[in-house]
């Protein structure tokens, strides 16, 4: 049964860990690593170091799961030490960057690539940080730039990490198109306010929207830019389950990340998603796992 | 996020205030909860009692414990959880070792057959010096009590009498005691203080060793910090930055 | 006890039935209106009669609900019994249009307005048929264009339906400035798959989120627009029990819209909504309703 | 997407299948599902037998019909479902009228206290004439059996004879029925069948004076049809245009 998959990079199951969830001390992306997620993304790192905002920085109430930890990192200097830990596991790290141009973004990239990570992922799509991320994602023309010039200047693999906040998402990925992969999808802009105190639930007010919630909306880019575009994609969002994660690779995703699940679920899911694939492909005849990449396109 | 009613508000010292309030879901000793602060901020916070109505101790350092701390009987008080792996409860006889305020988390395990050390850095700092019976005080100045740190009265003891040990305060004074009883007893349960922010085990930031505190412990075995070289040596800041202790 | 709220019509409760949810046939809309609802908005109505899809039209998986009925409708001539049915109740009706242009647009509002309407609700959000709805709605000048057309022609209320699929809701707010209301949101652009016959589960593959999934994501675009446009604003989307209307309310909403929480919940939410949003009140010394709306905004 | 595997498919005329297959949740008589043909279409369908494994049969009259009754032991069959108010259960004597595949929703009502009218258009229209013992045939060309209608039939019975009268087919045929049975007997029941979309009381397509057939029917009673003055009368189209019946 071959469950290696190709994203530019060849891994050994399509499961890897989201950038943003339990990746910021390379002792625990060792420790993923080494319970069944074929990557790592690390967290989204930036050129200087970042405090971020101010707790409460998630908001759970099932099925709504609210974010917003405010791109806080130690800067990408600092966080070369972190990336050789992870690398202890011999399993790859993808390095996620964010940044307010290209140039930013290629400076980032370079130091990423000289500690060691096997591919670069560029996030223009945090919902929730005024200057970066999404503000930066939904110009397409900055988009193309910070995709030509970061592809330019590194050998490794280059992933582009989109908005689901979009009309029009085909455009999205057509400014990205230079991208190894394109990463769908970040999370859905949203807030909670808790009614009691009168106040928005988040100290930053809005936040990211993850988990269940968000499933459909993934599936559907997932699937409509597979479809239109035929490019290698990387879904994202709301997996909790094999089934889940099938039905993103059904949809055109060569391989998937996983992040909100693991509240609910602990680290342990990385060998439960590995388990239940291999059981589901050995129930339905299927030995290559790139045989499901894509089939529920009509 | 849920509320409660504040039902009492006791100022212990200067600026260590402890709060009691009723919650529905069962709280067992070593959890903590996230206590919000709407607007201001939110920080997790021991239970120093875990019968209804509950009890928090907050020391003020912030505006979040500013605000906690000067809620008044009747107002709400916001917050979620109980979160995290509590201590293992024995029959027989218990020593808490404490520093600070890092006693608290400790309280609910005191009854008729524990023994305390606790330690602060001055006589002021002191608090439930009058909750236990058999108590140690060490202060780093010697205003009360022995003179020099937790672990100089842990010495004095004869470590064999206890069924279980519990250790809750600043992570250089546990890696002390940590040090002092390693292959002594594996009887010995510590209370890990690493910033935390989610409190739900998905931010990193109170990571130890790829463990989260926050879920995975604040409570681990001595047999646990075995395997964690990161107890004691290093740990990352509020923005993810290694800092080495 | 006030609840009367204004939303350019004056209505004796901020609880409204949302277009597309029980509102193609009179006698439904009249019954909902003699149950506690303070308004109905019909389905959307274009100007000719449309069959919309083939079932499946829905999928529902709680947390996730999708709908893709396809703006089946009778066709303008043809609704007006419906609407004569419906005012029986003596209450107001709300008449939900679509159409590809301004012309399109004003034909059908002048022809709601001839029905005995109270106010007009432009669709210019529906996510799942081309050349309607989000495709109108996401081109500002198009937008801009209908509003002032409509405007123009009815003496009547104009409300605005905007989507979500958005990067940007304060242009596409702005665009409908002349509104007399914004109504937010319309339903998110999702679609799920079902692994054992490896089909999307609608037939029109593409549907749109509603339900709780996407209440956090209302709430958002509710609090954004109204704290930065100051426009009145009509919440929808999420709300299945009074504390998530008050949330809407509490982030700008002068009234909200119940759709989706039907299915869960029937008819009878309107006057559940309205006696828990009494006992709200009464708890919390709230004489008048007007005076919780938006204060949640900092 | 619920499915389940068919377990055995037979043709019981020329167009018209039962199939069987096992399902999980419990079934009462007058329930529906929606049976999905992956790809093609969903339509509604009721049980003719409600015991595992249970029993729907289906006309072919469209796409999804033919898809579904062309499934073959085996092969997974998509649902969602069992929706709907049943009907209601009486111990006693029971009264079934159904005109052509209307029967089938009465099926699992027959016992041997079970009497039945069982109109069609025509002899090789008629089904289950073989389940029920009591059975009055009724063909609109008078091929098998009474020539004329359900009420015809209907008409020269007493009956007082029954403590329930089960009705299914048409609007027309139920709504000639209704009218004769009106201020006769409130112990009849009605199973509705208009055009539905979603199943689930949401869409409005099936609805009658503002009541979901899918969700709130879709059986009513004699009583509850009195305040439908929408029955028999009209209906809406599956595009929403209203039309008379």
């Amino acid at each position: 049964m071959n469950l290696n998959v190709d994203i530019g990079i060849k891994i050994s199951n399509p499961f890897i860990l989201a950038s943003g969830i339990l990746d910021e001390n390379g002792y625990t992306m060792k420790r993923i690593l080494e319970n069944g997620a074929a990557a790592v993304v690390t967290k989204s790192i930036g050129t200087s170091e970042r405090q971020g905002y101010n707790p409460p920085i998630i908001y759970e109430n099932d099925p709504v799961f609210l974010n917003a930890v405010g791109l806080s990192n130690p800067g990408i200097d600092n966080f070369k030490d972190e990336v050789k830990i992870a690398l202890e596991s011999g399993r790859p790290v993808i390095g996620s960057i964010f940044g307010k141009d290209a140039p930013e973004f290629s400076e980032l990239a370079k130091k990423m690539e000289s500690y060691g990570v096997s591919a670069i992922e560029l996030n223009l799509s945090c919902p929730h940080v005024n200057g970066y991320g999404m503000e930066v994602g939904s110009d397409p023309d900055l988009v193309y730039e910070i995709v030509s010039e970061v592809k330019s200047r590194v050998k490794i693999p280059v992933f582009s990490k989109l908005s689901p906040n979009t009309s029009n998402i085909l455009e999205e990925a057509k400014a990205a198109e230079k991208s190894d992969a394109l990463v769908l999808i970040n999370t859905l802009k949203g807030m909670e306010i808790d009614i009691a105190s009168k106040k928005p639930v988040l100290s930053n007010v809005y936040g990211g929207l993850s988990g269940k919630c968000i499933k459909p909306v993934g599936i559907r880019y997932v699937y409509e830019v597979k479809k239109e575009t035929g490019k290698t994609v990387i879904g994202v969002g709301g997996i909790e389950n094999v089934n889940d994660a099938i039905e993103y690779i059904m949809a055109g995703a060569s391989a998937v990340q996983i992040g909100t699940a693991i509240y609910r679920h602990g680290i342990k899911i990385f060998n439960e998603l590995n388990s239940g694939l291999i059981e589901y492909m050995d129930k339905n005849g299927i030995s290559n796992i790139n045989d499901m990449i894509g089939v529920a396109i009509a | 996020m849920n509320h409660s009613i504040v039902y009492s508000n006791v100022r212990i010292n200067e600026s260590t205030h402890s709060l009691r309030f009723f919650m529905e879901s069962p709280v067992h000793p070593g959890q903590f909860i996230m206590i919000w602060a709407p607007g201001i901020g939110e920080i997790p916070i021991s239970f120093s009692s875990v019968n209804n109505p509950v009890e928090i101790t907050v020391k003020i350092y912030g505006e979040p414990s500013k605000y906690i701390a000067n809620l008044m009987p009747g107002e709400k008080i916001f917050y979620r959880g109980p979160y995290g792996r509590p201590f293992t409860g024995v029959t027989g006889k218990k020593l808490i070792i404490g520093a600070g305020t890092g006693i608290a988390p400790l309280m609910p395990l005191v009854d008729n057959m524990t023994s305390g050390i606790l330690s602060a850095k001055t006589k002021n700092d002191l608090i439930f010096t009058d909750r236990i019976k058999n108590l140690y005080v060490v202060t780093d100045d010697g205003t009360l009590g022995i003179k020099g740190f937790a672990v100089d009265a842990l010495k004095q003891m004869d470590i064999n009498e206890f069924d279980m040990i519990y250790v809750c305060g600043p992570e250089i004074m546990m890696k002390s005691v940590y040090d002092y009883l390693l292959n002594k007893t594996d009887r010995v349960e510590f209370s890990l203080e690493r910033p935390m922010k989610c409190g739900i085990g998905i931010c990193d930031s109170c990571s130890i060793n790829g463990i989260q505190v926050c879920r995975d412990g604040p409570v681990f075995s001595i047999k646990d910090l075995k395997n964690m070289d990161e107890f004691g040596r290093t740990r990352l800041s509020f923005s993810g930055k290694r800092i080495y202790l």
